[in-house]
């Protein structure tokens, strides 16, 4: 016991930290879109009820709810269909901002996900650009996203926006 | 074939919550920092321990905060011969519930014993705090309950 | 009680599936895991996703370790066109009254309700830590083993059971698992045997313990007319009820289930013979606890399937027990039977579901 | 039949960023007793507890209805936990609500909350998983090229954004329970605060929020309270899928069918005309016009013009989020009850400053995951 009886103050928090540990798994059809990337390619699957390619399909169709079972190997080329600026610093930010973040319609599939794009002054993003993915070196590929670099202009012309209209 | 497995990762978890306490469970946490225990007078008399801001049975506020134990006894008891990276000791213990002299309800804590055989329903136990100097006003200033008369 | 003067409206339970239950699905995820089990369900009786006017589901975040898991796991459905659908962070039992609760309005006739969860993906002794007081208890880390054998200690205390008896009931139900395809857990053990395992917590000794389990479960609950066009031996609910302890298991004796004893009143199980009951006890303690909860007597059948001894897939193990006593009586081996499904540490929340025959 | 269903007390927590005065059953408990006195009721009048709220993660508490139990007076009692994501606080109102049209119970108390300052709300709701994409946005990105895409497809003038922002911004100055009391809000103000996701600004978004609330529902026989009961007169709810080929994710079509089931019970054949306010889910300021086209209370492409125009003022025809909104107090798994209970306080004509003149037929709405999950309801002053 000190002397010096600083008087402590009353308890108003309590820090309780957790951590939990999990083996996960992404699934079947997901592990065929991350091998994919391994290899420097978007590897996607069509519904056989509606025809729709998915990429990443998680293995079902999301409005049939059947599996999606054809493999479809997609172009490297895509279109912006829409987009922000990110200008918000967050936990986990690996890119110096302000950057642009938008939807890409990989040619031959029906659904856009979400890219970063580089190689352009944020000011000069249109949606309808086309663009194209830029990969890692071969030595660096791995079954992840982050095999992807970045998307940027691959110089043709912007596409009509009735073309991308209904993935909007 | 490499290529056709299902992929798996190690996925982590974690976050640093911080919880304010609240006038009830401040004043238990700041008392057992203290090196004491405090429960809290329910809608019919009873003593609560610990003490929660509302009646664990009626649900209505709780009134006013006594002194409770520091002796009390074992409710039920489970021995852990095997403890879990998690449990408060790495040693073979027990968890047990303890109704502290003067409470009506029983404590969710540890008991600290050599062997199970030190530990039964009825016995009497006793507080032991962890040195002030590690307190920090949590459950764990607590460092369990021993038998009474120093067993352990 | 408001319940007891109501008119309950005759809700069958139409079609269950359920998928193998496993100690490690290694390979599908949520969606892959759930989409046989949802084709089995309509399958059985014919019908497809657009037959079902609702659908409820039952599943917890904390399996998986991220966020909103069960918004993924509608794409094994399929809600398009956008459905009238709903979840709950409980077991897939709770959902499924959710669902009964819409059709007794009269305005809807059938819906899906279905659960899943991968019980192997993290370690369970600490996820379950996380339903616990977040202040007092979690900190702590005490497990559910742990906590459940407190209340085993309670038992053997008050002189209302011996550990042979949890013996016996781990054996009778891996035994009679042997029967159930599904099952995970199916051996023929006599308890003198089982005896000699080790404590993992003491009073509890492995047999004593459920697995670890992943699985899913698919229910299709119909009303009105789609009840009898679906089935020829429609199995109806007549009486479905779930109450809530106290959290404090200091507060509680845990000896008793009174929540149990008040939703089978309210449920009416005492109202006529019970043939069989599929009661969801993880732990073989808790088995005893429940029926005499129930108040059912030694003529009736208890768990035929195994229970939650042979199979206990997290989030669908409730939802299981209404499948699996449903299913006894379309196949016209009991007329009558209960089901029940827990949550929470020590029996703290429990639900019955009474089902009888036409 | 159906039963009639009131909602005869509602209860509210002061919303703060960090409601650092109390427990998890503290915050709670604050909305749950505001809604019982408000109903002259007490624990043991209830026959059922129905909570809901965003992910258990960011409390770190699994399934919390078995901690909370005691503090809600659920002891005996059936108790249930929803969680449908954003929409979460008003499909719980829902759940509960049909708890009492089916006849099973009289009276049901039902709370949503979020105590996110427990964790930190960008964390919780986006915890990294192995695989998955490197976390390029945050949570207003997911949404911000979506409201690009609705300006482009409306035609919109940029500043409409701005206008929701600062309306709704002065209606919390009129509501003591909202988060953000911003007395020199303007148009400025919002122009000048940080594009964070462009064309998303700083002052357009929510902000993370404490925050409880609560209501009691009861039947018609067991109708109680200070205040005269707000009858329901219509609720839905519709889900689609997250991610799907050719989905309109800024007309969705659940929203669409929802509202249209929704005013269908409650026999609305013109929103803008019937209804007197609305309290509708507007967590980033686009929200307001691209929900009042897909609400129908315009045509399509015409949201903007009616936010221009100030009908949605709370001086306008048909004020939106007289409350302040979730722009104003965004507890996430209270933030679609608030909105439930809101219209509620307006019809029961006790929403004291922000109270809409005569208001005696009001629709709640609330959405969530990536604008999938719809809950709505109609209430008014008259019974149905």
């Amino acid at each position: 016991m000190s002397d010096e009886t600083t008087e402590l103050a009353p308890v108003t928090t309590l820090a309780t930290p957790i951590r939990l540990d999990f083996d996960f798994t992404p699934g079947i059809a997901q592990s065929k879109f991350l091998r994919g990337l391994e290899h420097g390619t978007f590897m996607g699957q069509r519904c056989a009820t509606c025809g729709k390619v998915y990429v990443p399909s998680r293995g079902s169709c999301p409005t049939d709810g059947v599996p999606t079972t054809e493999d479809v190997l997609l172009g490297n080329s895509g279109t912006v269909t829409t987009y922000c600026v990110v200008n918000v610093p967050f936990a986990g930010q690996s890119i110096e901002i302000p950057y642009i973040c938008a939807q890409i319609l990989l040619d031959g599939a029906n659904l856009s996900f979400m890219g970063l794009i580089q190689e352009i002054p944020t000011d000069q993003i249109r949606m309808g650009m086309r663009v194209e993915a830029v990969w890692v070196d071969e030595a660096d590929l791995t079954p992840s996203l982050a095999s992807v670099r970045y998307f940027r202009p691959n110089g043709e012309d912007d596409a009509d926006y009735e073309t991308y209209k209904e993935y909007l | 074939m490499a290529d056709s497995e299902v992929l798996h990762a190690a996925h982590r978890l974690e976050y640093p919550y911080s919880r304010s306490t609240g006038p009830i469970i401040g004043a238990f946490l700041t008392a057992l920092r203290d090196g004491r225990f405090l429960g809290a007078t329910g809608s019919d008399g009873r003593v609560i321990v610990p003490p929660t801001e509302y009646d664990p049975i009626t649900s209505d506020d709780v009134g006013d905060l006594v002194e409770v134990g520091p002796g009390g006894i074992i409710e039920s008891w489970a021995w852990v011969s095997e403890p879990l990276r998690k449990h408060p000791h790495q040693t073979p213990f027990a968890w047990a519930l303890v109704r502290l002299d003067g409470a009506d309800t029983a404590l969710l804590h540890t008991v600290i014993a050599p062997t199970p055989d030190a530990v039964a329903t009825g016995a009497r136990v006793t507080a032991r705090f962890r040195p002030e100097s590690e307190r920090i006003g949590s459950m764990a200033d607590l460092e369990g309950f021993v038998p009474e008369g120093g067993a352990a | 009680m408001s319940a007891a003067a109501r008119t309950v409206r005759p809700v069958s339970v139409a079609s269950f599936a359920q998928s193998q239950n496993v100690r490690k699905d290694d390979e599908r995820n949520e969606v892959e895991g759930l989409m046989p089990v949802i084709a089995e369900v309509f399958g059985n009786i014919g019908i497809t996703k657009d037959d079902v006017d609702f659908i409820c589901s039952g599943s917890t975040d904390y399996l998986i370790g991220g966020p909103f898991s069960f918004v993924m796991a509608l794409d094994a459905v399929g809600v398009w066109p956008p459905r009238s659908e709903s979840h709950v962070e409980m077991d897939g039992a709770f959902a499924l009254y959710e669902a009964w609760v819409l059709l007794q309005e009269g305005e809807i006739d059938a819906a899906l309700v279905y659960s899943f969860g991968r019980s192997s993906l993290g370690d369970l002794r600490e996820i379950l830590t996380l339903q616990l007081d977040p202040y007092y208890e979690a900190p702590l880390w005490p497990d559910i083993v742990s906590l459940s054998a407190l209340q085993a200690r309670a038992l053997l205390d008050a002189g209302k059971a011996t550990e042979a008896d949890f013996a016996e009931v781990a054996s009778r139900s891996r035994r009679d698992a042997l029967a159930n395809p599904k099952a995970q857990v199916r051996n023929d053990t006599a308890p003198d045997v089982l005896l000699q395992d080790d404590y993992v917590v003491a009073p509890l000794r492995r047999h004593a313990l459920p697995p670890i389990t992943d699985g899913a479960a698919a229910v299709v609950l119909a009303a009105g007319d789609k009840a009898g066009q679906w089935s020829d031996r429609p199995v109806w609910i007549t009486g479905f009820d779930h109450r809530m302890e106290t959290h404090s298991l200091g507060a509680r004796d845990l000896t008793t289930s009174p929540s149990t004893t008040r939703a089978a009143e309210v449920a009416g199980v005492a109202a006529g013979k019970v043939d069989i009951a599929e009661i969801h006890a993880p732990f073989a303690h808790q088995e005893l606890i429940l029926t005499e909860a129930l108040g059912l007597d030694d003529s009736v059948v208890i768990n035929p399937s195994g229970g939650a001894l042979a199979a206990n897939p997290l989030m669908s193990a409730g939802l299981i027990r209404i499948g699996e006593a449903a299913e006894r009586i379309r196949s016209g081996q009991a007329d009558r039977a209960v089901a029940h499904a827990t949550s929470g540490p020590c029996l703290q929340q429990n639900l019955v579901c009474v089902l009888e025959g036409a | 039949m159906a039963e009639r269903c009131a909602v005869i007390g509602v209860g509210q927590t002061h919303h703060k960023a960090k409601r650092d005065d109390v427990s998890i059953a503290g915050l709670v408990r604050e909305a749950a007793k505001m809604a019982l006195a408000d109903a002259d009721l007490t624990w043991s009048d209830i026959d059922a507890v129905v909570i809901g709220k965003a992910p258990d993660m960011f409390e770190g508490n699994m399934m919390p209805e078995i901690y909370l139990a005691p503090a809600l007076g659920a002891v005996g009692k059936p108790m249930f936990r929803v969680h449908t994501a954003g929409s979460v606080g008003g499909s719980t109102a829902l759940v509960a609500a049909h708890l009492v049209t089916s006849g099973i119970h009289k009276r049901v108390l039902t709370v949503a909350y979020e105590k996110q300052s427990d964790s930190d709300a960008m964390w919780a709701l986006s915890v990294p998983q192995p695989f998955a994409a490197p976390l390029l946005a945050g949570a207003g990105g997911y949404f911000a090229p979506h409201i690009r895409a609705y300006m482009r497809r409306s035609g919109a003038p940029d500043y409409i954004g701005r206008m929701v922002a600062v309306k709704d911004r002065k209606n919390a100055m009129r509501n003591p329970y909202a988060h953000l009391h911003l007395a020199d809000i303007d148009m400025k103000m919002v122009e000048d605060s940080m594009m964070l996701w462009d064309p998303l600004r700083y002052l357009e978004a929510c902000p993370s929020s404490d925050g409880a609330a609560a209501m009691v529902l009861s039947s018609e026989d067991a109708v109680s309270g200070h205040y005269p009961p707000a009858w329901v007169h219509g609720m839905a709810m519709r889900s689609e899928p997250t991610m799907f080929a050719g989905r309109d994710q800024i007309n969705p079509q659940a929203g669409r069918d929802c509202s249209a089931d929704v005013y269908a019970q409650a026999g609305v054949t013109d929103p803008r005309q019937q209804f007197d306010c609305a309290e509708v889910y507007v967590p980033f300021s686009w929200y307001e016009p691209m929900w009042l086209e897909n609400l129908g209370f315009c045509d399509l492409g015409d949201g903007w013009k009616l936010t221009e125009s100030g009908a949605t003022a709370f001086d306008g025809d048909i004020p939106w989020n007289a409350s302040g909104g979730v722009l104003s107090s965004n507890p996430i798994g209270a933030s679609g009850m608030l909105r439930f209970l809101e219209v509620a306080m307006q019809v029961r004509g006790q929403a004291g400053e922000h109270q809409v003149d005569g208001a005696k037929l009001a629709l709640g709405q609330a959405y969530g995951g990536g604008s999938q999950f719809f809950a709505m309801w109609v209430v008014g002053s008259d019974r149905p």
